[in-house]
């Protein structure tokens, strides 16, 4: 990985970061509404994946999608004002939180249905595929989602077509309330693979670099016609599920453990031990993406809400 | 009777059920520890244990799949969906299995097993998550539909509807489980499925309207009660089993009617109540019975966009007075 | 024109599509070297290869998301599910995908996408193979729905289907597939949709019928006119968009109508037409508009019993003459 | 495996292809209608599993399910009423070839959607789990229905759950005219249990004795709290998909080269080659079925069709 690619992941880990943050002060502040569900912990993956994709290239994502949409482009202002529901959020006010896409982009969308977005990047993989480019599609999803059928029914469909589609699988332990030992019939997600022969490993989803050498040879795979491959990401939210989550599953103390491997913090400190940016390098762009989501919640915030004649508008499109 | 609120009515019927017939148990996505997302199984796991009360992984088809076969094998399953939108990943579950089984066999099973969840807006959770699902299983035979509106409804409902051997589709409303009501202690107090509760009664108009749109409604009643206008507000409780003697009685005596409900006005619960009403009550008619539903739109995240898709006091006001033409 | 049978009718604008825009492509079961199991597809995989001409695993759920995701990444596919019964195991990916996406997504994707597939009685497929399932697209918006009842129009239909920028639900009719019409040959020949189409002329009464029951609808027409009784027949051939227009002229006109079609009657198309035609021509109705369409039972395997479900002859005929009071 | 066993698999054998070689003389006679789905030169499975089953153990079926029903104890004479539409039928001529059921037996009923009779069985082998019996519930199920999302659910759910159920795959190469290789990601399907934590073992489903070998342990397993277990036989079916399927995907020296690997014939030489009966006794079951089946082949056509006036009966159930 060269220093410029490194950056950019820092950049939009602490971007997602920053963005999460404020998203929560605005939802405690009564700005926002709906179900929210933050990323923050799990900022390694989405930075890390889409560090290597093109704007021709999909991804789908989950309810937990904020993430995977700035990682894949999105602009904090129009994401934010989406999660307000305002007239210039990327989906007009309609979509919220947990709908937000950005096509243009590549971003085939969050996906409020646990596994309903899987299909539909392996239809962005099959669109590439026929058109004969070496563009690729990466379906993210969480591990509850490995328990529904249509996560399964994607993984043989990829296998089968030999389709260039990523399966990156963010195990953070929990379904809601529900830990996957009392999902999940296996530890490691990644074990799935065998049942659609095609590669799976597991990798620490705090750690940039080992996504990095994972997503690397998986894309690579992809890219020349390899076929399909499952990355399991083991990695924690340090958030409750959503915004008002009493907790009852877990204690303080999982989540402090956890909290103490920050996947920012360890690139943070990675980068400074290499010298790949001073502290102070690092410290500023921090600050450069404070002023951004400052000038993000001000667009937010300031945005008209849409206008209740435009409601019937979209429905069908002509 | 004990005051309580909508989710507590249910869950405590879910416990004496329970404590009453140890072949009931519920199975769902986040019930146990966490007592549901929305409360209704709190407590459940300290009284009953994990094998009746059974996390799921989010397995939705499996799940209702599991209900199906546990049933027709003699138990009384209980499955909890968290959002009732999910019944489409559990549709043929739903309507090719649990419902048809007991026809396709011969009649020689039962299949006792409640599915419930909540559903509808309010919470701005867009157009996934605040659907109204209802009228697909009232079209397709085999389903009981209950849309209980208040807390001892809810109550007397969902106990017949476990004690029912049929499959039975409850489904409750997200904003109603904080409301508080009423409900009666008796352990055996049930509703009937198919008797209509008239909610007020009046003489110029009959409103029916189903989950909380009845509360919404008894807000109009009151207040066209002082322009005059007197409104009979029926509940029909269960949109099958549906009571259509109260309904066509009352617009006999009425000679007007205004369906409201939440779910989507096109091929909608009202879509079917106004043709049956036009059918046994046409010579009773003053004016066409008109529907109030969501647009024909899925439902917006932006809560001003929300407002305007399903419909409103003002809506239910005007064509109460369309129908009356004022 | 071409004398086509209705299946290589469907066959022959999928391939004149299929060469006409390389994004179109089609996936489905059994549909490459077998041609589908009801020809539809047949001698597709010679003339395009296996890259656009997919069989599919038996993962419907998938076929769908992925015609989803393919769509809305600028490819144009067409999937086959092999009875509209599956639907069923898709729901999701139909209902919470494909229908809302655009709407959404602020209107910033377009979603060409055809799911097509036979449905309905009259092979002896019982319960879970014979259903009419329109009612639920026609319910949640975001659905064009179409049901050609005649080779011709099959092809006109789905060549619009297929050049639409949204999700369309073409429902076919197993025992139409035999059935013979012209055909017109144009390569651009296309029906737009929202355009009823009134089979026959008449004055005493409007019959509204879907699919297989507009050739049911025009047998019984045909005896009447013998009695006397002039029908007037329409197809509004796609159910969503509806040509609200043209039904309500002809009932204007003639004071009477009844709908038929295979759905259930419960909460079917006919109760939202029937609703919308009061609605709409309250005062023009000299009778109920009378509904027909499957009772309320899971479609039963033995012939007579299915006869027994759904409209028949007579009871369509019965109904004509009760809205006439003869 | 007893002598007293062997023979029962070997008379329910020969039950059920004499069954299903009298559907198919009666559907060429117009006598039966609908889809009906013939189980010859898969009959082992069927017969050498439900040896071993209780009336109190479940089953859940196909449609391809006369073979499964048969095995788990039903009268040849109502089944075959029922693929007619008799009054007489095991479901009043209601469910026809693709539902057919005999709660009372302990068959859950065939399942006319691929894959929906899985999660069935589930629930039963939940309900006797839950009743603390050491009773259990198998899952017949084909290839093809290893790629619907269900079955996966199902296996996941299972294994979490710690269920008596056994998973029967028969792997009969086709799915209608999909072979395997065009529809499934894996040549082995029992490669599936790995996904699930569970056993999972490919036999030889033409012989009885490997299927044998494989079910008893995995009944073992279900029956003392082991949980379920994945069994996938590979087999064949002689006729089309359907009675009527042009079989435009396989060649007469494909299907020629199954027959050659009759499932009765081979049972038929080891039982003789093991003196564990003579070729006369074989013959002799062999013609106390025919019988059997002239008895139910006249109960069925002599019985009345379903009266119209009760077709609304049992919707509801009271
Ligand atoms: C089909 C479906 N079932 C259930 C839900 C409710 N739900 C939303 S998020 C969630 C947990 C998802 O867990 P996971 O996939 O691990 O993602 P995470 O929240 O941990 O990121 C559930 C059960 C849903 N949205 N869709
Ligand atoms: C959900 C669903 N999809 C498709 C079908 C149509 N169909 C019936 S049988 C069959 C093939 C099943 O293959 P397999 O599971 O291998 O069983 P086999 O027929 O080989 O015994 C298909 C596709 C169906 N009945 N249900
Ligand atoms: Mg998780
Ligand atoms: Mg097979």
């Amino acid at each position: 990985m060269d220093q410029e690619k490194m950056l950019w992941i820092y950049r939009k880990m602490q971007e997602i970061r920053k963005f999460e943050e404020r998203a929560l002060l605005l939802f405690e502040r009564n700005e926002l509404r709906g179900s929210v569900h933050l990323y923050i912990g799990q900022e390694a993956v989405a930075a890390t994946v889409c560090s290597h994709l093109r704007d021709t290239d999909y991804i789908s994502s989950t309810h937990r999608g904020h993430g995977h949409c700035i990682a894949k482009g999105a602009e904090l202002g129009p994401a934010l004002a989406e999660m307000m529901g305002k007239a210039t959020g990327y989906c007009l006010g309609r979509g919220g939180s947990m709908h937000i896409a950005d096509v243009t982009k590549g971003n085939l969308g969050a996906n409020a249905i646990v596994g309903g977005g899987v299909p539909i990047a392996l239809g962005g993989a099959l669109a590439n595929q026929m058109r004969g480019t070496d563009d690729i599609a990466v379906a993210f999803f969480g591990d509850g989602a490995t328990n529904e059928g249509i996560v399964h029914e994607s993984m043989n469909l990829a296998s089968v077509w030999n389709l260039p589609l990523i399966f990156v699988c963010e195990n953070n332990l929990y379904g809601i309330s529900t830990h996957t030992s009392q999902s999940t019939a296996v530890e490691d997600i990644s074990v799935r693979a065998v049942a659609y022969d095609m590669p799976g490993e597991t990798v620490d989803g705090n750690d940039v670099l080992s996504i990095d050498k994972a997503i690397v040879k998986a894309i690579e795979r992809a890219r020349s016609g390899g076929g399909p491959s499952l990355i399991e990401c083991k990695t924690y939210r340090w958030q409750g599920h959503w915004t008002g989550d009493p907790q009852v599953y877990r204690t303080r103390e999982e989540v402090k453990s956890w909290m103490e491997k920050c996947p920012i913090k360890r690139f943070e400190e990675y980068m400074v031990s290499k010298k790949i940016a001073t502290e102070d390098e690092l410290k500023k762009i921090e600050e450069e993406v404070i002023v951004q989501m400052d000038a993000a919640e001000k667009f937010a915030l300031e945005s008209p809400e849409p206008d209740p004649a435009t409601v019937m508008d979209n429905v069908f499109c002509y | 009777m004990s005051k309580k609120s909508y989710s507590v009515a249910i869950r405590d019927v879910i416990a004496e059920e329970m404590s009453r017939d140890d072949r009931v148990f519920i199975i769902g996505e986040d019930i146990a520890e966490q007592g549901g997302i929305f409360g209704c199984t709190r407590g459940l796991l300290e009284q009953f244990g994990e094998e009746r009360v059974r996390n799921t992984p989010i397995s939705e088809a499996a799940m209702i799949g599991a209900g199906v076969g546990a049933s027709i094998s003699g138990m009384r399953p209980i499955v909890e969906l968290m959002y009732m939108d999910f019944t489409f990943v559990a549709m043929d579950q739903i309507l090719n299995q649990a419902a048809k089984i007991r026809y396709m066999y011969g009649g020689k099973a039962t299949l006792p097993l409640v599915i419930r969840g909540q559903q509808g807006v309010g919470r701005g959770n867009a157009a996934t998550h605040s659907q109204s699902v209802e009228s697909i299983f009232m079209h397709f035979p085999g389903l009981k539909v209950v849309m209980p509106s208040n807390p001892g409804e809810a109550a007397g409902l969902l106990r017949t509807a476990i004690r029912d051997d049929n499959p039975v589709m409850f489904f409750e409303h997200k904003i109603l489980y904080n409301t508080q009501g009423e409900v009666n202690d008796d352990p055996d107090f049930a509703i009937p499925f198919g008797e209509a509760n008239i909610v007020q009664e009046g003489s110029d108009v009959t409103l029916i309207a189903t989950s909380q749109y009845v509360n919404r409604c008894k807000a109009v009643a009151e207040k066209l009660k002082q322009d005059g206008i007197s409104v009979e507000l029926i509940d029909p409780r269960t949109l099958v089993p549906f009571d259509t003697e109260t309904v066509i009685d009352s617009v006999k005596k009425t000679g007007r009617a205004v369906v409201v409900h939440e779910a989507h006005k096109t091929a909608g619960p009202g879509a079917e109540i106004a043709a049956m009403i036009m059918e046994e009550a046409f010579n009773y008619l003053d004016a066409p019975v008109l529907r109030l539903g969501a647009a024909a739109c899925p439902l917006p995240f932006n809560l001003n966009l929300e407002n305007a898709v399903v419909p409103q006091e003002a809506d239910i006001e005007s064509a109460i007075k369309k129908v009356l033409y004022k």
